[in-house]
């Protein structure tokens, strides 16, 4: 079997442009990049449709035997089953095309291997996280998409702030993983073992629903996924990682490594099932996520951190869909999105670049006869990001999140509704977005134009964005369950709330009028009467400039976290302790002041001090 | 036989090292290097035909009969496993200096090799007289290579390095010879072996004091946190060799100490103690991250790294499971290859530069890449990345301590946010950002590739197979804790 | 026989009062030597005429010659006088002199704290005294011939005119 | 000839005290040596008292023993003496003090 293969193909890339990028002839790094990456690919359809026709819920190998210590025995094995196989799919693919359209996007910059060997190693990890068998590979893989994203980030090294950003984005996802560490030490305590299934069947088996323990593991888990997956309260990284080149920002932090949380989530669902309050808290955390960035993305100037401020809110779509145990929708949502975003962010890519690194939007424009096909297939990104109904994926996938969210067992009122206001929030900005990056008039003029290496890629997935929706239809029209099918034997379906069924398609049709409302407000203030937008913007420019800087988080964090602790630190930086033994030495030295002051050289006076001494000796003894 | 022989090749070579340096420079670094790796490959080869059994190899003459003082050297797997450290780093140590020491040739090698020679006795003897004895032996030559080949304030640092370490260690002389007469009151034979030593039944009050004595001499080794401040003076003036061996090596002894003479010698007592020590163990990874993270000198703020990871080892220890404690062997030889390395390119920089400011640096990546990637990986092994040996050492520490000690898991693992913090400022403030200074900056020559290379394949094979390490010491941790249970367990429910 | 102890006591007290006093040391070593006459007499009196035998011959004579002849090597002025005079102030001795009175009043308490008794009755010659020294204490006079051996190499050595000695340590400084 | 012991022990005293007096005071080094034979000398008359009282000879043997070291260290001091005259020109005892700390 050769599911090991699938991320060793990749490793051996990263290995073999790391060791010998310097001596390769130019023309082979894409080839050696891309080409490892697309025999995964290829080996995940052969492997795939193998899993597929046979009745088996899993294959599972083992490499070699990690650690084994008195019960503590994590192996490097991968397990795939359902829900990794959709995740591998999407990252061997979507990784694929993106190494393509690297290929091109990349090929004047100086750091040619260097930038393929840091994306194959991030396939590796991210490939070694979804497929680990224990929750230690995992960790690994969990670590090493955290060090490639950082890597990537600050691939361009010589500016300042792009270091920051990687740094940054290094240290709030660490924070986020030890919360991870916590919940694994937790669980090793309880069961003795970090093998995921076996965890996920002993939690069945010992603890009943709204355990306590339960409830405390799953928000330490929660804790890592939310750092992963920029949510609340740790999202502040993700709008600064789009310091790194635009595949990056396509691969890593919108189709592949920022759903890590989800897939976590996802793959502890059964732990999740057990703490009910946990599962509330994991739908609270997305819902107000999806609203607050999504109105952080409204103000947004830069191209790519609208597009970021879409992916936190998109995901946070996936976690509400979690929080209502529509495991399902969730990661149906998260392949759509990977399409979709990964889409945007490579057009967006081709864009800036063709405008000679420019990446505010203000200064873009009529680009829609420029730039023909990144039009259109940003458009169809776009119109899917947007929901707009019937024709696009996102739709089907954001509709069944928001059917859901009300009509789910754990659905709520504010949860559909903070949804609902998120699908026209986020129809408002995609088509801002639009119509200023494309429409009105030329501001810069259009520099390089993408050639075919960089227009397929795009194509290819506008097309996905397109097709994928289709696989699971909603029973209102055609009602495909594909999908939702094919992870069943993992993730189980939503049970629905009593007399609700009858009003699906009623809020279909809420949620369509929604967003093409928004794509209709999009219309009016940046099309027809783009000076209103203006004066919106200056009757309210403290909640402009609130929303402008993520609501403030990075602010408070400073404020709260940063500097106070490199304050306290440069106070401290030679050590005060060491002031203490330097205060023995200073006495020592008094002291020997003081005593060589006694020292004359006069023989008279040492021998008054034997007299001295001499009569208070007598005169101890008689007393 | 052969526990003999690794002490006194090092020795000889030593002597025929400095001899040979009046003839020849090179043919001194030859003969340390023929020395240190004729040690090495028949460490190894003792590693290889090692049984499962507790104790490998034995060795024993009477010394001062009179006093039950005997030459007695033993290795078991842990000893095993610093030995073949001691000499794996120490041939880098000879590498490393080979371009940067050009003065009194022959008298630097004699003191490395020595110092090697007295931290090999002190993982292989079993008796407290001759522990003492090597305890010393390591401690001079060590003095003399901060001393004269060190940095610009190395006087200072010589003598802080040696007070500190000396006066620690007089107060684990009183201990040894406290414990030598409470056995003797025993038993009527007055003794310094350290398995007859074992049993002795101690009064649980003199028991923690003989114990302090002990840890005295480690903590300050190690060091732990209000005892560390030798450790950032002699590290950064000390030169590559010096400070590659002091970070990989004598902080073990430190280490070494605790699992070996401490926790065994006085079960009780320091099942007591536990909760202590594990606080000064997570005090010590915070503030040493704190203090790292401040620092400009570029091998001071490596040296408060060790402070911070050695917190680790603290912490393990004293957690009482089978876990934490591989975490800890595992900890002592993979910081002494992370740290041992950082300070190798510290080294690598200044010979390059002549600075160890680290303000004065930066954007070193675009003129040398490979270095890049060498202080690359070996910054992440620091921060704990998965895959390198760190992680397996800290993740195992942590799950363990966890078992024994949650809250104070928690702020432990806060270090490892911060150790991310320190570590990447490295790499920002040396290879990231733009190019300053118009010095040139070759990449790692041959040399430095050859030093380089073993070491990054080390740390990855111990954080992809950590097994072989594992086994290693088992037998002689699960002897530990044959012994421990019960202790620990009631020692948890205390915590808890 | 008493009152010749008083008379000797007294004599012995004031002479030395007189040498620590005197400002010319000729003088003063007269005073000295009428001193240690002074104690040959107690010593016989109290019955021990070979130490009386011994005081008269070694220290006032050996001694105070040996003392003599040193200070006319010096070859000390007149001004020498005026020297002394301006050392020996009030200021100097009033305290050195208050602490060893004291010493001397502890003395004297420690003394009267004892019983009472009396000495002198018998005589203990020549004889017995030899017969002490060289039997028990023969190793101590040994000892004490390698002292005096040593007593006059050192005085060779030290006494020898050299060029100024400086330590070698200090050799340039000193030049 | 019958004299009460404390009165030999008082003389002894005395002398001693004087002699020391005379070290205190004097600045002259020749006057210091000679206060040091007073107190030497004082010694041995408290040895011979002790061995009075007991009529044994252990104290004249002292005594003798107390006058050998005397004399000794009146040679050895004596060139000293010289050697410091030499040296520093003066008789001062104070000049002296490069032992000073």
């Amino acid at each position: 079997m050769s599911l090991w293969l699938i991320p060793a193909l990749p490793l051996l890339g990263a290995f073999v442009l790391i060791v010998f990028g310097q001596q390769l002839p130019k023309r082979l790094i894409p080839i050696i990049g891309s080409g490892s990456v697309g025999l995964s690919a290829a080996l995940t359809f052969a492997l795939g449709y193998r899993f597929i026709s046979s009745s088996a819920s899993s294959f599972h190998i083992k490499a070699w035997q990690w650690m084994d210590i008195n019960g503590f025995s994590p192996a490097v094995a991968f397990h795939l089953d359902a829900l990794s196989l959709v995740f591998i799919f999407v990252i061997t693919f979507v990784g694929f095309l993106i190494h393509v359209y690297s290929a091109e996007f990349m090929v004047h910059d100086d750091g040619y291997a260097r930038f393929f060997a840091y994306l194959n190693l991030f396939v590796c990890s991210m490939l070694t996280l979804v497929l680990a068998d224990n929750f230690v590979l995992m960790y690994l893989g969990w670590e090493g998409v955290g060090l490639c994203s950082y890597l990537l980030i600050g691939f361009w090294y010589a500016e300042e702030k792009n270091g920051y950003a990687a740094r940054k984005a290094f240290i709030v996802t660490r924070v986020g993983d030890i919360s991870l560490a916590f919940g694994l030490f937790m669980l090793f305590q309880q069961f003795h073992t970090l093998n995921i299934q076996e965890v996920a069947a002993q939690a069945a088996q010992h603890w009943t629903v709204g355990s306590e323990t339960a409830l405390i593991i799953s928000l330490l888990l929660l804790g890592g996924a939310v750092g992963k997956s920029a949510q609340l309260p740790l999202q502040t990284w993700l709008p600064d990682a789009m310091a790194g080149p635009s595949p990056v920002s396509a691969l890593i932090h919108a189709a592949t490594m920022v759903t890590a949380g989800v897939y976590l989530i996802a793959r502890t669902h059964v732990i999740f099932e057990l703490a009910p309050d946990a599962l509330m808290i994991v739908g609270i955390i997305g819902a107000v996520t999806l609203v607050l960035a999504g109105f952080a993305a409204l103000t947004q100037f830069d191209l790519k951190r609208v597009l970021a401020y879409s992916t936190i809110s998109q995901i946070g779509y996936m976690f509400l869909a979690l929080g209502v145990s529509a495991w399902s929708a969730a990661i149906f949502h998260f392949m759509i999105h990977a399409f979709f975003k990964a889409l945007l962010f490579l057009a967006a890519g081709a864009v800036i670049e063709s405008l000679h690194h420019e990446h505010d939007m203000f200064k873009m424009g009529g680009l829609k006869n420029k730039l023909p096909v990144v039009y259109w297939t940003f458009l169809i990104g776009a119109g899917s990001l947007a929901a707009l109904p019937l024709i696009t994926g996102g739709f089907y996938s954001k509709d069944q999140i928001l059917w859901l969210s009300l009509a789910g067992e754990h659905g709520h009122i504010w949860f559909f509704l903070a949804a609902l206001v998120g699908a026209f929030v986020t129809s408002v900005y995609t088509f801002r977005m639009m119509f200023l990056t494309f429409f009105g008039k030329e501001n810069t003029p259009v520099g390089h134009v993408p050639g075919k290496g960089m227009n397929i890629p795009l194509i290819v997935l506008a097309i996905l964005t397109t097709v994928g929706g289709f696989i699971e239809l909603p029973h209102t029209f055609g009602h495909v369950t594909f999908f939702s099918d094919f992870l069943k034997p993992i993730l189980p379906a939503v049970t629905m709330q009593e007399e609700m069924e009858s009003f699906e398609w009623l809020i279909q049709l809420v949620a369509a009028l929604v967003a093409l409302s928004g794509v209709g407000v999009a219309y009016y203030f940046f099309i027809y009467k783009p000076d209103q937008a203006d004066e919106l913007k200056s009757s309210a420019a403290d909640l402009h400039s609130f929303w402008l800087s993520g609501w403030g988080f990075d602010k408070l964090y400073d404020k709260l976290v940063v500097q106070p602790y490199v304050y306290l630190s440069n106070v401290n930086k030679n050590d005060v302790i060491d002031k203490l033994y330097e205060s023995v030495v200073t006495v020592a030295n008094w002291l020997n002041r003081i005593l060589a002051y006694t020292q004359s050289g006069i023989l008279r006076w040492y021998i008054m001090g034997i007299v001295i001494g001499g009569i208070l000796l007598m005169a101890l003894a008689l007393i | 036989m052969i526990l003999v022989a690794f002490i006194a090749i090092l020795m000889t070579g030593g002597i025929i090292a400095w001899i040979a340096a009046s003839w020849s420079h090179s043919a001194s670094r030859w003969i340390s290097l023929v020395t240190l790796l004729v040690d090495f490959s028949l460490a190894i080869s003792v590693w290889m035909n090692s049984s499962g059994l507790e104790w490998i190899e034995k060795f024993s003459v009477p010394w001062v009969p009179d006093f039950g003082i005997s030459f007695s050297l033993a290795l078991d797997g842990l000893s095993l496993l610093m030995l073949v450290l001691t000499f794996f780093l120490g041939i880098f140590g000879v590498l490393v200096s080979w371009n940067e020491i050009q003065e009194r040739v022959g008298f630097f090698h004699f003191n490395l090799l020595w110092v090697l020679a007295g931290i090999s006795g002190v993982f292989l003897t079993m008796d407290l007289f001759l522990f003492y004895f090597f305890w010393e032996v390591m401690l001079i030559p060590m003095y003399f290579l901060i001393g004269i080949w060190g940095h610009e304030n190395k006087r200072y640092a010589a003598f802080k390095f040696f007070i500190f370490t000396q006066a620690s260690g007089l107060l684990m002389l009183l201990a040894i010879l406290g414990l030598y007469f409470v056995h003797k009151s025993n038993s009527g034979t007055g003794t310094f072996d350290y398995f007859q030593l074992l049993g002795t039944q101690i009064p649980l009050g003199t028991s923690r004091w003989l114990m302090l004595g002990f840890l005295a001499a480690f903590i300050v080794k190690l060091p732990v946190v209000p005892f560390h401040t030798w450790l950032p003076d002699a590290h950064s003036q000390a030169p590559t060799a010096g400070s590659l061996i002091l970070a990989g090596l004598l902080l073990k002894t430190g280490a070494y100490g605790l699992i070996r003479f401490v926790v065994p010698l006085f079960p009780e007592a320091s099942a007591e103690l536990a909760p202590w020590a594990m606080l000064l163990g997570v005090v010590g990874i915070l503030y040493g991250a704190s203090l790292a993270f401040a620092q400009t000198d570029l091998k001071r703020l490596v040296a408060y790294t060790s402070v911070s990871h050695m917190g680790f080892v603290i912490l393990g220890v004293f957690a009482f499971n089978q876990l934490a404690m591989q975490g800890v062997v595992m900890q002592m030889i993979t910081h002494a290859i992370s740290t041992g390395a950082l300070f190798a390119i510290a080294g690598v920089l200044y010979e390059r530069i002549h600075t160890r400011d680290i303000l004065a640096m930066g954007g070193f990546w675009g003129k040398a890449p490979f270095m890049g990637v060498v202080t690359l990986i070996f910054v992440m092994a620091s921060l704990g990345l998965p895959g390198l040996g760190n992680f397996v050492a800290e993740f195992l520490t942590l799950i363990g301590s966890w078992q024994a000690n949650p809250m104070l898991t928690i702020f432990a693992a806060i270090g490892i946010v911060t150790a991310t913090a320190y570590s990447l400022r490295i790499m920002q403030k040396v290879f990231l950002g733009k190019w300053q200074s118009e010095k040139a900056m070759p990449d790692l020559s041959l040399r430095e590739k050859l030093i380089f290379i073993p070491l990054i394949v080390t740390i990855i094979w111990l954080g992809l197979f950590p097994q072989t390490v594992i086994n290693t010491v088992k037998p002689m941790i699960d002897k530990q804790f044959k012994i421990e249970q019960p202790t620990s367990i009631q020692n948890n429910n205390g915590v808890q | 026989m008493q009152i010749a102890f008083y008379i000797a006591a007294f004599v012995a007290v004031l002479s030395t009062v007189m040498v620590i006093t005197r400002f010319n040391v000729i003088h003063a070593l007269l005073y000295l030597v009428v001193s240690f006459m002074a104690m040959a007499v107690v010593f016989f009196i109290l019955g021990a005429p070979f130490a009386a035998a011994l005081e008269v011959i070694v220290y006032a004579g050996a001694i105070v010659v040996l003392i003599i002849f040193v200070i006319m090597m010096l070859n000390q002025k007149e001004e020498a006088v005026d020297q002394e005079k301006k050392w020996l102030t009030p200021s100097v001795y009033i305290g050195p002199a208050i602490l060893s009175v004291l010493l001397l009043g502890e003395l004297i308490y420690i003394i009267y704290e004892g019983e009472s008794h009396t000495i002198g009755q018998q005589v203990v010659d020549v004889k017995e005294v030899g017969k002490t020294l060289y039997g028990p204490y023969i190793l101590a006079v040994e000892l004490s011939g390698m002292l005096l051996m040593a007593g006059i190499v050192g005085a060779y050595h030290l006494g020898r005119q050299k060029k100024k000695v400086t330590h070698r340590f200090l050799k340039q400084t000193e030049d | 000839m019958q004299v009460s012991a404390e009165y030999g022990l008082l003389l002894a005293s005395v002398l001693f005290t004087l002699g020391l007096i005379g070290v205190l005071v004097r600045r002259n080094i020749i006057f210091m040596l000679v206060c040091v034979e007073i107190m030497l000398n004082a010694a041995g008359l408290a040895f011979i008292v002790a061995g009075s009282k007991w009529t044994q000879a252990d104290g004249q043997v002292m005594f003798i023993f107390i006058l050998t070291m005397a004399a000794a260290e009146v040679s050895v001091g004596l060139a000293l003496i010289l050697q410091i005259y030499h040296q520093l020109k003066t008789l001062d005892g104070d000049a002296a003090n490069s032992m000073k700390g």
